[in-house]
């Protein structure tokens, strides 16, 4: 090795990759899976100069008490320097065995459970279910119910994407502000949930087969002036931080998913879409009234956390396009189909699974019945828990915060990991 | 009238030293000034936590704390009694002494940094001839003392924290220094008198020479400012505390009084930095045009260290974090060359002072500023283009 | 180069504006200081709000005007079972059509109001109290039937609109009942 | 996508000795399955996505389900002379379904847009042979998915990169998903004053729990 080596051990704590000229020293082959190398950027592949032999590594467990890892969830990594070198995800610390609650009481009395499956987007998560049930027994939806539904699961998906762009620039350091704008907004929208559902976060509002109640008076125009008011705020969040120059470097080319180890790891939503496939159930599986709405979907090139960053402010923007296609075109009518029981509900014998577009990705329900009240089988297919398989492949080789900021990336909440 | 006000605590020091006997007077004297200057620093250091925190909130659409006291003025003195009433919790694994003395090797060397700072006119402690060298010598042990804590709690986040911290500060003590060295070679002395001093209002002028009116000057502050920045580990730069990624770094086996001391020592070692930037670019405590000296000098002084501090909060505001190699790249291959660029631009203005054709003050001007503007578009360009960042255009299908 | 000529540094700049116009309007707009200072001023009632159930009472006195007949769907559907109804008897000991014990325990309900959307008597509302802080974990949480009834004047300033048409609904039914008796009477 | 009948015959002529039966869905969404032996579960899979026109790139959902042993009663129709008369009788045959644990997956397409082809392999009882083929080399989104039902149900997937329990800790001994599972009395039980849960509590603490 030359003889820049006791100058680079002093800094080789940080054991940057770009710090010095290209070191004489062999490039070692890296020893990582060859799609998560960083394609886009220039620099040597950092993983390959950091192996050092001397000095062993530092186990580190972040978590389960972590500022930065989105409710209790552990990662066991071990450090070389500040380079990760293995990760391995923990889960389980809010497991409630969700499941068995739904096979415990009836089919109803499993739909306020789901509000606590994703906190974030209680709306999405009772559509699933209701979704599911109703391919289950098959019943029909009236026409004003499926405009509240697709209205509801849009202003969940505004209030969500904003939460997690938060979340996310809060981890990349911006301590407070992002968060603080991206709340403001949210509370508007949770405002609206509270009058429409009675509950800000845990609404309990879908029945199988309809709503439980109308909207009140006054709450589309109520629901126009706060759709009308985000474009405002997602302008001032790609002034605030979209083109700054410090997190564009802390986040382009980090964490690249390429696409084939997307599709096969079962990565869906916008992480999916950040690598550049084009799969939303909302276009793929027309479920709902989605094909009546002209909407785009954004699709990234690099598959980096920059992009599913920018994924997610597009994507608000095309759900407040449907959000104004679909106030505009409610029709009144009844909300809900007078053959659906609340309380002695009997679907025939058989399973269905239904899924749909929940923001974080496929939340899908898979329910077997046996002919009796509750169900035989009550399965969910949540789309955070999956999209972790992954974290793995993005972080090793990266630096410590890097990790940080693609978990970030990936949006997770641990009510659905664990469940 | 207006000297009188200048002078009133000069005077006042005075008038006190004299009741004292003649042999006891050369203890009064230092007393009182180690006295006044680490009152009116704490007060600063308690008022802008305040200012910190409702800055912030207003940044974040929230009215910061209003609670204690009226707009919340009593908020610091809660959080005095609250860090003095909390448990110091010291791990069983910790190192005692180590753990101990990390807080006092922090604050210690802060304060003996504020005895060369001109406060005011002849209020300077004590105006050493290498005033500029004493400071960055004293400043430079407070990275010592972050690896004492970083080590002696014997916590892999601290001690991640600690390397951090040795890593960024001693990277950016050189650009910090390389940005002083054209006021002090173009002010030809050392001392931070002197160099306050240089930047007088000419004989015939009413405007100030203050070294910022240079293109040299104008350079050399920006790249002083980012690395006081990096030195007292604030906004883009708080590595070495990285709350969301390793917790709160170096502090994290710390609570109570020491936490507190670690966190007057930041402060402290920011306003210091800053006053240093104040001095040697800013005209310390002269003020910019001759007609408004009637206002005492050290309100200038706590003007622009004002200024300096909104900025701090402003930037904490707004900016993430750097990462810790891009930390490095921007000391190594930006602040460092931009500031050997910086001294032979000032070199090549002290030069042509000679130029008297017309418009000679334009072409100067015109000259420093197209160097300095070309070396940075260089510099910048290869450092960020090279890594391919830059917004991108995304496509969209139906 | 690819991108056009764009100076490095801009988009913090542009950031910087930003924060700048935000802390400048807090102090000027209303929509840039949105916090509510809770203990002084309050956010505004909603009239679907929910947060734990209350019998409802008709009249003045909670035994006699009691809505709830015991029929116990509420106990049956309710999810996480934390509602204990045990039926009122009388002398010679048949079941009578009231409550003589109605427990909801807080610290097990979820506010998920199905108790209030199951029950056919309009009994069981959602209330919409939310001080509810109390020392003792076990027993303090535990709700009597005592600490759980409300008249219909409170429910009516709570959920106004529902309120209204439970009454008129109410009314009618008493009005039919006392119509049928009369008439039972009278043939 | 082509009905389940024809996918069986190309798959069985794709794969040369593997058992697949159709299991019939009698809900509405008419679902119905393929049943694949574990011993040719991964040659089924590979074909399935690799194959041109089936393309099944996405595992969506891998689902544990407990069926545990059971008498079945199903109502038959039979021709029966009673007293010399041919007549239809409904009379109800008793079955007994042996036990067994059943994984099912969940098949999409991305590229091809169609799907759910759905997956079954069984385990041949509940107690011992608990084995199946894990489809994780195939699909990576089965890995976790397959944990969870190996943490939950107890079933052994052979092939897969990292058996471990991924819900429960280390030390947790019982699989919680399974019909016969009983709910330990130990842990930690916040003692609420009423009914059956106020017997538990008095067990537990025989001093607290006023009311």
């Amino acid at each position: 090795m030359n003889g820049g080596l006791d100058e680079r051990a002093l800094i080789g704590a940080l054991s940057t990759g770009d710090l010095m000229p290209e070191s004489a020293g062999a490039a070692i082959e890296e020893q990582r899976p060859p799609d998560a190398s960083p394609s886009g950027s220039a620099t040597r592949s950092p993983a390959a100069e950091s192996v050092r032999g001397e000095g062993e590594f530092l186990e580190v467990s972040l978590g389960p008490h972590h500022p930065s890892t989105h409710g209790v969830f552990r990662v066991d990594v071990v450090l070389d320097g500040e380079r990760v070198v293995r990760l391995k995800p923990v889960f389980g610390y809010l497991h409630r065995n969700h499941e068995k609650l739904g096979e415990r009481g009836s089919y109803l009395a499993a739909m306020p459970y789901t509000d606590r499956l994703d906190y974030f987007c209680s709306l999405t998560n009772n559509w699933a279910y209701a979704l599911a049930v109703e391919k289950l027994a098959g019943l029909e939806v009236p026409e004003r119910a499926e405009y509240i539904r697709v209205i509801a699961a849009e202003l969940t998906r505004v209030q969500n994407h904003a939460c997690l762009i938060g979340f996310l620039l809060q981890e990349a350091g911006a301590m407070g502000t992002p968060i603080m704008y991206a709340f403001r907004e949210r509370e508007k929208v949770l405002d609206l949930f509270e009058s429409l559902t009675g509950a800000r976060m845990m609404c309990n509002y879908f029945r199988f087969g309809g709503c439980r109640c109308d909207l009140p008076p006054g709450w589309i125009e109520q629901c126009r002036r706060v759709v009308a008011e985000l474009p405002r705020f997602l302008d001032e969040f790609e002034n605030l931080l979209a083109t700054n120059e410090i997190l564009m470097a802390r986040t382009q080319g980090v964490g690249v998913l390429s696409a084939a180890l997307a599709v096969n790891a079962g990565v869906t939503g916008p992480n999916l879409r950040a690598s550049g496939v084009n799969y939303d159930l909302r276009k793929a599986d027309r479920y709902g009234i989605y094909d009546r709405f002209k909407f785009r979907v954004p699709l990234g090139a690099h598959g980096d956390v920059y992009d599913r960053y920018m994924i997610r402010v597009l994507e608000m923007r095309e759900s407040v396009a449907i959000l104004d296609q679909a106030l505009a075109g409610i029709p009144e009518g009844p909300i809900l189909n007078p053959r659906s029981r609340l309380r002695s509900f009997r679907p025939r014998a058989g399973e269905a699974y239904g899924r749909l577009e929940a923001p974080k990705g496929e939340l899908g329900f898979y329910l077997i019945s046996d002919g009796s009240g509750s169900p035989y089988r009550y399965r969910i297919r949540p789309p955070s828990f999956i999209n972790l398989t992954v974290l793995e492949d993005l972080c090793v080789g990266r630096l410590l915060q890097d990790a940080i900021v693609i978990l970030g990336g990936i949006d997770i909440v641990m009510g659905e990991v664990d469940r | 009238m207006v000297e009188a006000i200048d002078q009133v605590f000069v005077n006042l020091k005075h008038a006190v030293v004299g009741w004292a006997p003649p042999a006891w007077q050369a203890w009064v004297s230092a007393g009182l000034t180690v006295a006044a200057l680490m009152g009116v620093f704490m007060s600063l250091f308690a008022l802008v936590v305040l200012l910190e925190r409702k800055g912030l909130g207003r940044i974040q659409n929230r009215p910061g704390p209003n609670r204690v006291g009226p707009w919340g003025l009593l908020q610091p003195m809660a959080d005095f009694i609250k860090m003095l009433t909390k448990e110091d919790v010291v791990p069983a694994g910790a190192d005692r002494v180590v753990h101990f003395l990390a807080p006092v090797a922090m604050v210690a060397p802060v304060l003996l940094a504020y005895a060369v700072l001109p406060v005011g006119r002849n209020m300077a402690a004590v105006d050493l001839d290498a005033g500029v060298l004493y400071f960055f010598a004293v400043g430079a042990c407070i990275e010592l003392s972050v690896f004492m804590a970083g080590w002696a709690g014997r916590n892999k986040f601290a001690l991640l924290g600690a390397m951090r911290a040795i890593a960024q500060m001693i990277s950016y003590e050189l650009p910090l220094m390389l940005a002083a060295v054209p006021a002090v070679m173009l002010a030809g002395t050392l001392s931070l008198g002197g160099i306050v001093e240089a930047q007088a209002v000419p004989a015939g002028g009413w405007l100030a020479r203050w070294h910022v009116l240079t293109p040299w000057g104008l350079a050399g502050l920006a790249l002083f400012t980012i690395a006081a920045l990096a030195e007292a580990n604030r906004s883009p730069f708080d590595l070495p505390e990285g709350e969301s990624e390793i917790v709160a770094g170096h502090l994290v086996e710390y609570s109570g009084f020491k936490y507190a001391l670690f966190f007057i020592g930041e402060y402290l070692g920011m306003f210091a930095v800053s006053g240093l930037g104040i001095t040697l670019f800013l005209g310390g405590w002269r003020s910019p045009a001759s007609f408004l000296d009637w206002v005492p000098s050290y309100l200038w002084f706590f003007a622009k260290l004002g200024g300096f501090v909104a900025l701090f909060i402003w930037l904490r505001g707004t900016l993430p974090r750097v990462r810790g190699d891009q930390l490095m790249a921007l000391a190594w291959k930006l602040l460092v060359p931009m500031a050997l660029l910086n001294i032979a631009v000032a070199a090549g203005w002290h030069y042509s002072a000679g130029w008297s054709f017309a418009g000679a003050w334009l072409a100067r001007w015109g000259l420093g500023l197209g160097i300095l503007g070309l070396g940075y578009g260089a510099l910048a360009r290869g450092l960020y283009e090279s890594q391919g960042f830059g917004p991108r255009v995304y496509r969209f299908a139906d | 180069m690819s991108r056009g000529v764009r100076l490095v540094g801009l988009g913090i700049v542009k950031g910087l504006i930003e924060t700048a116009r935000n802390f400048i309007g807090s102090y000027r707009d209303p929509r840039r200081l949105v916090t509510v200072e809770y203990p002084e001023v309050r956010l505004p009632p909603v009239e679907r709000a929910r947060t734990f159930p209350m019998l409802v009472y008709d009249g003045a006195d909670p035994e006699a005007g009691l809505r709830c007949v015991a029929c116990k769907i509420c106990e049956k559907e309710c999810p996480p079972q934390c509602i204990y109804i045990e039926a009122d008897r009388d002398a010679r000991g048949r079941v009578l059509k009231r409550p003589r014990v109605f427990d909801v325990d807080c610290s097990v309900c979820m506010g998920c109001q199905i108790c209030a959307e199951v029950c056919p008597f309009d009994a069981i509302k959602m209330n919409t109290e939310y001080e509810l802080a109390v020392a003792d974990r076990f027993g303090g949480l535990l709700l009597r039937k005592s600490q759980l009834v409300r008249s219909t004047e409170y429910h009516r300033t709570v959920h106004p609109q529902e309120a209204v048409e439970i009454d008129a609904q109410v009314a009618q039914a008493r009005a039919r009942a006392e119509a049928k008796a009369r008439a039972g009477g009278g043939g | 996508m082509e009905p389940l009948d024809l996918i069986r015959e190309r798959l069985g002529a794709a794969v040369p000795g593997a058992a697949i039966e159709v299991v019939p869905n009698p809900a509405v969404a008419e679902q119905s399955s393929l049943r694949v032996d574990p011993g040719h579960a991964v040659a089924v899979a590979r074909v399935l996505r690799d194959e041109a026109f089936w393309q099944f790139d996405y595992c969506s959902n891998v689902t544990g389900v407990d069926w545990p042993e059971a008498i079945l009663r199903e109502p038959v129709r039979l021709r029966r002379l009673i007293n010399g008369v041919e007549r239809e009788v409904v009379s109800i045959v008793e079955r007994r379904r042996p036990g067994c644990l059943e994984v099912v997956y969940h098949l999409y397409s991305m590229r091809l847009g169609h799907g759910p082809l759905i997956l079954r392999q069984r385990t041949d009882n509940r107690v011992d042979q608990v084995r199946v083929a894990s489809l994780t080399p195939v699909w990576r989104s089965a890995e976790f998915q397959e944990r969870e039902v190996y943490d939950l149900f107890g079933v052994v997937f052979e092939g897969h990169p990292d058996l471990r329990r991924i819900l429960m800790w280390e030390g947790f001994q019982d699989h919680p998903m399974r019909k016969d599972y009983v709910e330990p009395d130990d842990y930690e039980y916040e003692p609420t004053p009423h009914d059956d849960v106020l017997v538990k509590a008095r067990r537990h603490y025989p001093v607290g729990g006023g009311g």
